[in-house]
């Protein structure tokens, strides 16, 4: 299948991602923010789609934009709405914040600039996986490569939940 | 552009996978309108046979046999006042049943109808389902947040609960299914099929799966097969919230949870999406388990004769329901009240008598016998859906937190475990 | 037994958990427009969650001030309005006012008009009872219950309608005895809904008894024990259901009960599962007992010999009858002239809701529902 | 039973007999509520069937309260009655028998009798802040609280 109108695609994609993140920070109602930083994943949910990796796009979707946010957005439902618009907002120091950002960004351009460079001189080209197999592919490294760190990851998941579960109730 | 309209018609992929724009949007229109078609004809029959169920006749008086009442319902839905409380959060207000139905839409560019009648295979197609089904949660928690009242409000914390919690049994058996289209193992034919290969998460590749497999993943492995279709037959009734599970719109409790403050339009917006969303469900249950387009008995009653028996199905299948219309015409009561009803029914037989007519070419015959299929099968779940509701009272949230937590998940596990097990063993 | 003086509505009384993760209370208002308050009772939850902290019940929209226009009609006048009160179950509130009258006239009914109120009265505790189990069922979600009790209750009130003209509100009896002799083929009816019935029964049985969802949602839910029933008042099914043999039609005969057997079916847990088998059980007496009745109407006069213009002697008088509900009472003083100078009604829905509050402590908001059904009240009956 | 209850509390009893089988008693309002925590203790009258009172307009003691009482054990009922004046408040019988919560405001709500020491006395048939009291005899069948139904439905009087 041939990619149809990719830079378009790229454009929009990253613009909604950065335009749901201005949201995330600048709404006062914490439930807004919440539905801006859906906005966010899914955007970056299709800009994995782009890259070739459906299998982390799915990922994206399911965990994060249908389970963890609806997690938090059930946590922020209950706080009530007028105490949370009455709260003091914490993006005040902007001076720090335009400073980091000049930062971060000067970073990527760097990073950028260097890699292209290096390109340039190797002739070497970003490695592209074949659409069908990418899933496939994952799985070999995860369950196969990386099984111990994958484990171990799991296992530190396992301690948080418990850890949760053990702050959540008052008696076990 | 005749070429390349008519260029597709040869190929043996999905449109999407074959770069046509053209016929992957013609799908999507069909879809679009064959799902709205259902989700007319379900709100029919569901009225139908529930009353039937509970010694009444149901819908009567608009239309023969009250056929045209949905279309009266939803005249009446469209032109109906558009309310929106005072202090409901405006543009969540609106945005949420959008969500809602085009999650619910959305998930149908991968259901395969067909070895091609699919808008497109994803190589994530199961996944794909799932996590898109997954977001509608998000439409009801903003519709009940936004309402700014306690009843929704409870009935999105509930729904938020419920779909999160029965995902996971859902998945589970998902993936214990997946597992089954890369173990080739002694099929319930015995017929043994190749080594253990690559497993995918197509919809269509998993059903090929099951035709080379020569067993539908239900009997496969018995019984384990079966037990992960339990689990997501169960798993799927929840996160639809349908009764049992109806907890989220409990009307008894919460007057009609998290869309008591919608009304006309927006109201029918999630009655859309709640009716496609069943028809989603259902078809991962259709593809995943029961074969998907597969014709039942497809290897036991084999050769010509049996593949022309059951390529007229759809066709005898239509032909049978306009008899019932005309012995339900000649039924009808003689007065000149029902003149008009009694020629809509006619009218109605005529039409259902010329499509399975249609039916009976052998091109249309041919293209058309996939769909029936599974339509067939996911009507069957539909029905099993109106069943449901007219039978059971309604769980508990405790209770349907138990169910999914303690009995769904550990189960679904144990089956995941057992089928690895038993697939590289045989 | 927790001292059930403490279980008195105020909302401040619930102690909420306090758990790491607070979360809002809830003040959430049912009623008096809810599917499921079966008419115009509001209850206000306080909730933690989904978990009731504590309810106060709202009641009055249905206030008519019976007893008010009690006060300004003669006691025949008077006899429809009983019939408005608990309208599920007219016959027993008619039963109950003219026996009550009779009893302050110092009159007996005839034996016959006897056995025919006891027939009526008994086919209105089906009724009334089978419309329970429909909107209880229903309120639990099983919609099906529903339309299966109707269509039998359909075949009580067809009954009701041949016999006195009127389904609902009957006015069946007069002070006295009965107004209407028996039409030709009462008896043959009422045998024929006897048999039509009694397989009807069982099949709302199968539906539920033993519907694993339904035990689940109805066991253990709003429990009482006998002696809160006793403290609190609370008559009919619900008490026998926690383990009280008392039914006044044993304790108290009146009208020709003392002829007839039948059981008190009482349960042990006083849970909503029991309730509901209860009130199964008493179903079938209560057919049991229509069987016995309508072989051996006696004859004989349908009236006593009442005055035309009724004027009781000076007095008080108290009389209960046992109600579909539980134990109704009129208190009726005369002062010598044709209207009664006081009429109390006791009613069984008014006491009984009382321990809703109760009942529902510490559980889920579904399980608010299931007890307000349980309780089987009649808004009519608790406003007056 | 009524020999010991004499015994015990006097000349307070100033009546106890029988009309038409029914047992009832008058006691003297000084005894209310001790002689109700006897006849519950005592003479096991578990259960308060009624609470309730007439109001006579030209007696002295215009009310007159009336608690209906059953005994399980002895399968019997009595009425015990007190005449109270106007604006006499009666002691609570909540502690004694939980379920006098609603039946005492129901009193309170129809006549304006008070009971102290109840823990939620207010009007529970009538909406708060309805003016008099209908079950007394000098309020007419046709009255009504004009002010609060203009005020609160916003409709003039439906007579």
């Amino acid at each position: 299948m041939t990619p149809v109108a990719t830079p378009f695609f790229f454009y929009l994609l990253s613009s909604l991602a950065l335009l749901g993140g201005i949201l995330v920070i600048t709404r006062k109602n914490a439930v807004h923010s919440a539905l801006a930083l859906i906005l966010t994943l899914l955007a970056l949910a299709g800009l994995y789609l782009m890259l070739y990796a459906p299998f982390v796009a799915g990922v994206q979707i399911i965990l994060y934009a249908g389970g963890i946010m609806v997690l938090f957005l059930f946590v922020i439902m209950l706080v009530s709405i007028e105490k949370s618009q009455r709260e003091e907002q914490f993006n005040k120091q902007w001076i720090a914040g335009l400073v980091a950002a000049v930062a971060l960004g000067a970073l990527f351009v760097r990073v950028f600039v260097k890699s292209k460079a290096l390109h340039d001189l190797a002739g070497m080209h970003p490695a592209q996986l074949p659409e069908q197999s990418n899933t496939q592919e994952i799985a070999v490294y995860l369950y196969g490569n990386y099984m111990l760190a994958f484990e171990i990851a799991s296992l530190l998941l396992l301690v948080a939940i418990i850890g949760a579960v053990v702050m959540a109730k008052k008696r076990i | 552009m005749l070429d390349y309209v008519t260029s597709y018609l040869k190929s043996n992929t999905t449109p999407g996978q074959a770069g046509n724009l053209l016929w992957a949007f013609i799908y999507i229109i069909l879809i679009f309108l064959g799902l709205s078609v259902a989700v007319i004809a379900m709100n029919w029959l569901e009225r139908k046979i529930l009353a039937h169920m509970q010694v009444r006749l149901g819908p009567m008086r608009v239309g023969p046999h009250g056929l045209l009442q949905p279309i009266a319902d939803a005249i009446k839905l469209l032109i109906k006042e558009d309310i929106m409380p005072a202090e409901a959060d405006k543009s969540v207000f609106w945005i949420a049943p959008v969500l809602v139905v085009i999650t619910a839409f959305t998930t149908f560019i991968v259901v395969p109808f067909g070895p091609t009648h699919a808008v497109t295979d994803m190589n994530i197609g199961v996944l794909f389902m799932l996590g898109v089904s997954s977001l509608s949660v998000l439409g009801i928690v903003m519709a009940g947040w936004a309402s700014n009242s306690h009843y929704p409000l409870i009935g999105a914390l509930r729904s938020s609960a419920q779909m999160v919690s029965y995902e996971i049994a859902m998945g589970l058996a998902v993936v214990a299914a997946v597992l089954m289209t890369s173990l080739h193992g002694v099929g319930l034919y015995g017929v043994a099929h190749g080594a253990v290969g690559d497993g995918t998460l197509s919809m269509i590749d998993i059903v090929k799966a099951q035709q080379d497999q020569h067993a539908w993943f239900i009997f496969k492995f018995f019984p384990l097969g079966l037990i992960a279709f339990f689990i997501f037959a169960v798993a799927m009734v929840a996160e639809t919230n349908r009764a049992p599970f109806d907890l989220p719109e409990a009307e008894s409790e919460l007057t009609a949870g998290f869309h008591t403050e919608y009304s006309g339009f927006r109201w029918s917006l999630f009655f859309l999406a709640e009716y496609s969303a069943m028809i989603a469900v259902s078809s991962i249950a259709v593809t995943l388990w029961l074969g998907g387009w597969l014709r039942p008995f497809a290897t036991w009653l084999t050769g010509e004769t049996w593949d022309l028996v059951f390529s007229l199905f759809p066709a005898a299948t239509f032909l049978l329901l306009a008899l019932i219309a005309i012995v339900g015409t000649l039924r009808m009561p003689k007065h000149p009240y029902f003149r008009v009803q009694t020629i809509g029914l006619a009218g109605f037989a005529a039409v259902l008598a010329l499509i399975g007519i249609v039916l009976l070419m052998p091109p249309v015959r041919d293209r058309i016998q996939d769909i029936y299929w599974f339509s067939l099968k996911v009507a069957g779940f539909m029905y099993l859906y109106i069943w449901y509701r007219g039978t059971f009272p309604r769980y508990r949230f405790d209770q349907l937190m138990r169910v999914g937590w303690k009995v769904l998940l550990p189960v679904g596990l144990g089956v995941l475990i057992l089928t690895a097990i038993v697939g590289v063993l045989l | 037994m927790t001292d059930p003086s403490t279980y008195i509505s105020h909302l401040e009384l619930g102690e909420r958990d306090e758990t790491f993760l607070d979360s809002n209370e809830l003040i959430i208002n049912m009623g008096p427009q809810h599917p499921a308050t079966h008419g115009v009772l509001r209850v206000i939850l306080k909730l933690d969650g989904e978990k009731v902290l504590g309810t106060e019940c709202v009641i009055g929209y249905l206030h008519r001030g019976v007893e008010k226009i009690a006060e300004n009609r003669t006691y025949a006048m008077f006899n429809p309005y009983v019939d408005r009160m608990d309208y599920v179950a007219a016959v027993s509130n008619g039963l109950g006012y003219c026996e009550a009258v009779e009893k302050v006239l110092n009159v007996e009914a005839p034996p016959r008009a006897n056995y025919i109120r006891v027939i009526l009265a008994e086919l209105n505790r089906l009724a009334s009872h089978m419309l329970w189990l429909g909107t209880h069922a229903l309120d639990i979600g099983a919609i099906t219950p529903l339309f299966y009790t109707f269509r039998d209750r359909e075949e009580i009130l067809k009954i009701f309608e041949k016999y006195c003209g009127a389904r609902l509100t009957t006015h069946a009896f007069r002070i006295g005895g009965c107004l209407y002799e028996t039409y030709d083929g009462f008896e043959k009816d009422v045998t024929k809904f006897l048999d039509f019935v009694t397989p009807k029964i069982d099949e709302y049985e199968e539906l539920l008894t033993t519907n694993r969802i339904w035990v689940e949602r109805t066991r253990n839910v709003g429990k009482i024990s006998g002696k809160e029933c006793i403290a609190l008042g609370v008559t009919g099914p619900v008490l026998r259901a926690s383990g009280v043999r008392w039914d006044l039609r044993k304790a108290q005969p009146y009208a020709a009960y003392s002829e007839f057997d039948f059981e008190i079916p009482i349960g042990q847990n006083g849970d909503t599962y029991d309730r509901y088998l209860v009130r199964m059980a008493e179903m079938r007496q209560s057919l049991h007992i229509i069987r016995q009745a309508v072989g051996k109407i006696p004859e004989g006069p349908i009236m006593a010999k009442v005055p035309k213009v009724i004027k009781p002697p000076v007095g008080e008088i108290y009389h209960s009858i046992e109600a579909p509900k539980g134990e109704l009472g009129y208190f009726i003083v005369s002062d010598g002239s044709t209207q009664p100078y006081r009429v109390r009604v006791r009613p069984p829905s008014f006491v009984n809701l009382q321990a809703l509050d109760m009942m529902v402590r510490g559980q889920l908001v579904a399980d608010v529902i299931a007890v307000i059904g349980t309780l089987d009240i009649v808004l009519g009956e608790v406003d007056r | 039973m009524v020999a010991t209850l004499k015994r015990q509390f006097g000349s307070g009893i100033s009546e106890a007999s029988t009309y038409l089988g029914q047992n009832y008693m008058v006691v003297d309002r000084s005894l209310i509520p001790e002689i109700l925590q006897v006849l519950r203790d005592q003479e096991q009258f578990d259960y308060c069937v009624d609470i309730t009172a007439v109001h006579y307009l030209t007696r002295e003691k215009p009310f007159d309260a009336i608690w209906i009482l059953y005994s399980f054990a002895r399968n019997e009922r009595i009425r015990v009655k007190t005449l109270i004046a106007e604006n006499e408040a009666l002691p609570s019988s909540v502690s004694i028998w939980p379920t006098a919560n609603w039946l005492e405001r129901e009193v309170y709500d129809m006549f304006g009798i008070a009971f102290e020491g109840h823990p939620d006395l207010k009007r529970i048939l009538l909406p708060e802040g309805w003016k008099g009291h209908p079950l007394r005899k000098d309020y007419g069948i046709i009255q009504q609280d004009q002010e609060w139904v203009q005020k609160n439905l916003g409709i003039e009087s439906g007579q």
